[in-house]
């Protein structure tokens, strides 16, 4: 049912856990659908140094966003926006067609947490100034 | 490789037992004659398919000829349901069943609700337990037919159908009875009860899959739902699967000895230690009725974990497992059944049912219970729902 | 005991290949997982599952996706028919068929009928064949859905289904085939012939009984007739049955092979060999076509005889055969299908068919034209129907 | 299906056969429904010295013609004509429920065959007075 990349990210999940102080925090999904992913992303200088993912859900939820914290870590945040849910199915190798708004998550969990972390820098830009 | 394999899904299917294979082989290529001929080929089969049927009936306390064979247990829910409400259609189109049942109840009730019948769906507590007092009260006037299953599927609740029998006999209502995950496990015996029909499924109970039986009393009219050729008294026609009914038949009579053994006291043994260690890791609650269960059933939430990504390490670590999460089916709906117990979705999508089966050991459960804790532990440690809590 | 076993009813069933219950034997107590589980049990099966059905599709040149597994033919031939039947009632509620179906077909036409659907029934000729202009003239407004058998299991006649299934076509109206008789034992390719439907069943081609199939043109909507848990595309639910599924798979790939290695042209001349022999016995006749007919299928009428004292008479000598003769069915009636094609009572029930398999060999054939040479004889000096002519 | 006595008398029928110049001959059933006995009886004084049968039919309409043949032979016409169906099944070892027409048929082929020998008899009786 799965490919052996999802298979083994799920088994073995690179970034998981959650981040101390993060500098952008994002949270997408429902408890009631059974899919909750939450991304936590540490950024300097336009470009995300760390990034680390928690998530409730399904094998391909975990892998998805084990995948997709891979895929944007060291990227500029502009070139992580760019980064859509097919990019993601992709580099997992496919995924099965009821799991594919696993990928989506992941896609939406990534720009969450980069808006998150812009209205963060906007309202520190705005205390300062 | 796993250090070991432990199938804990015995409600999904279980394995042809070695002596129930014994049984059937010859059936395949030797005595392989269409029951209904009447050469000798045919003799031999006919004879063999009598002499299950005969197995069949005694372990539910029936009379053989009160015994319909089909091809599985759906398919003989779909013939007690359909069979009984358009043969009394003309005397009453109101039919009852309950919230819990398996898919082949409800959706046969949901094709008499098409075909113009009124269906009421009874609702159960939060340990899957139908209510007396609520069936009472949904038999009225037109009323022919009442679906209810002997123990659940998904969390091994025995519902209160003795008592759900004597009310139908009293009301005049045929009584209809899932009995796919009790029969065979534990003691049933359809006189006693008061069954005017009971489905049965071989791969349930260490025979092969694609056989079922539908208990028939003598006396009930129903109409088939496979027209043709008259077998099984014109109920369930077709060429008769000798070597399934043999095995079926073999599987009926070794239950029957398990039954009496002391093998199911010491499946509940092993089911209560199962439960006792999955729910001492924190957050693991027992779904279903503590007490009023299946002897070889365990069902359990864990908090804050989704059901798909347990099953799957359950798996990479040798165990075979199931789950009412919606991700193993493939809708966003989690567990009709642990919903209609009040369960939230997040918990119901936490679901996880580990079913026994007769060589299931006490290390089989010691490992499983230590895998689980660590599964649990390490997805929680990935999980925005625990952490967050904490 | 007797010198010889003959087996020559392979119309009623087979004998499961060697190689097809090869293929059977892990998925009872080794690879026994519930096809619908994620674990590894499940994948196991649920993959197993997916070969049978690549090759069931391979043999009669359709896509997997268009065979949904079912308990058997009978089965099949009532999902095709009711669930065409139903789903297209709104927009007709007139079907047709021919006289000389299975009952699995006629039944569920007659059940229809009570259901408020229009029949028609085509009559055959001599031969027991349906006439095309009949059937361009039985279509009409309203008219949704035929069902028409490839080859006939009584007489061995085929039928012009390609003909059939371009005018169904034309008309846009469904065409549902049983191929029971044929699928295996004569090329078919539904693409080529046009088909929307057609049913099969395992044990008629070396394969395990209770097992058959009904290959669903992609594209075509019916409803099932089984409810429940939503297996084979949710058109036939129920716990998939592995290793029957599994052996199905394997007689299909192995009869592919006999399709063209030669074995069909050794069993015609067989077939002829013994339609030759009986029919030079005084007053045998072959009924069915005599060229477009099964090529394993021999089926004769013999004067001033009951065919169910040949059967046994047959059977004493070790020869297993079948005859349409009411007193093997327990009716008064003998066959519908010879007394659709014109036979007398009389005659009808003085029917014998012998229906040759693969392993069937020219001493067999020898063997057998013998014992009824002798059987004949001795059965007719008791005859005061035979006796009266002279 | 059927008990050894009807298959032993299936398989090698006491009586059968036509019989030369016989003193009445009785003839019942119907081709339609696959069954016809023709009785054959050889009459002395009043008792029944031979009797033989032809039957169109099934294995117990067989064996029902041989048994009733063999059963009435000695016996004088009254005793026979008091042979009833059931004695027949009872004497086969029983017949399955939809076979017990077949003993029907026996016994009324005895019937109908004395009854011929009787109208001759008076026939005969009749051109000598
Ligand atoms: C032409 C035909 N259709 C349907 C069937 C029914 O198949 P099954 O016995 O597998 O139900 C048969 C054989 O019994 C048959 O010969
Ligand atoms: C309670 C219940 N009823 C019916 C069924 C259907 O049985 P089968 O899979 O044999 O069709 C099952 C199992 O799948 C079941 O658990």
């Amino acid at each position: 049912m799965y490919s052996e990349k999802v298979m083994d990210l799920f088994m073995h999940p690179i970034n998981a856990g959650k981040m101390e102080n993060p500098d952008g925090v994002g949270e997408v999904g429902n408890p009631r659908c059974g899919d909750i992913m939450k991304i936590y992303l540490r950024i300097k200088d336009d470009r995300i140094e760390d990034v680390s993912f928690e998530t409730f859900g399904c094998a391909s939820a975990i892998a998805s966003s084990s995948m997709v914290t891979e895929m944007v870590k060291g990227l500029t945040i502009d070139e992580a926006l760019a980064i859509s849910n097919k990019d993601v199915v992709k580099a997992l190798g496919g995924l099965p067609p009821q799991k594919i708004h696993c990928s989506l998550l992941a896609e939406e969990g990534i720009q969450a947490a980069i808006e998150d972390y812009r209205s963060k820098q906007k309202a520190r830009t705005e205390a300062k100034a | 490789m796993t250090e070991r394999h432990v199938y804990l899904d015995h409600s999904a299917t279980t394995a042809v037992d070695s002596a129930v294979l014994e049984a059937m082989l010859p059936y395949f290529s030797e005595r392989y004659g269409n029951a209904n001929s009447l050469h000798l080929w045919g003799r031999v089969a006919r004879k063999a398919v009598n002499a299950a049927r005969e197995q069949v009936a005694s372990l539910i306390g029936a009379e053989s000829s009160e015994i319909i064979f089909t091809g599985g247990g759906s398919e003989a829910d779909n013939l007690a349901i359909k069979g009984a409400a358009f043969t009394h259609r003309e005397k009453g189109r109101h039919v009852i069943t309950t919230a819990v049942e398996h898919h082949a109840v409800l959706d046969s009730f949901k094709w008499l609700e098409k075909e113009g019948f009124e269906i009421t769906i009874l609702p159960v507590d939060e340990t899957g337990m139908v209510s007396i007092p609520d069936l009472k009260n949904a038999i009225r006037e037109g009323t022919t037919f009442v679906s209810m299953m002997f123990a659940n599927n998904e969390v091994g609740t025995i519902q209160p159908v003795a008592e759900a029998a004597r009310i139908c006999r009293e009301r005049g209502v045929l009584f209809h009875v899932d009995g796919v995950q009790a029969v065979g496990h534990i003691p049933v015996d359809v006189r006693e009860l008061g069954f005017d029909m009971l489905t049965m499924s071989a791969h349930k109970m260490y025979g092969p899959k694609g056989v079922g039986a539908l208990y028939v009393r003598k006396g009930v009219k129903i109409e088939p739902v496979i027209h043709g050729g008259g077998q099984e008294r014109g109920l369930r026609s077709g060429t008769e699967n000798t070597a399934g009914i043999v095995g079926f038949g073999k599987a009926a009579e070794i239950a029957s000895w398990r039954l009496v053994d002391g093998s199911i006291d010491e499946e509940t043994r092993l089911r209560d230690l199962l439960i006792e260690r999955a729910t001492a890791i924190e957050e693991v609650s027992l779904t279903g009725h503590r007490t009023k269960r299946l002897p070889f059933h365990a069902s359990v939430c864990v908090g804050s974990l989704e059901g798909e990504s347990m099953l799957l390490r359950l798996d990479a670590a040798g165990i075979g497992a199931s789950s009412g999460s919606a991700c193993t089916s493939g809708s966003l709906e989690p567990s009709y059944v642990l919903l209609a117990m009040g369960l939230s979705h997040e918990a119901a999508h936490g679901s996880l049912r580990l079913t026994l089966g007769k060589d299931t050991s006490e290390e089989d459960i010691v490992y499983v219970a230590e895998n689980l804790q660590r599964i649990v532990t390490d997805l929680r440690a990935m999980s925005p729902l625990w952490k967050n809590r904490g």
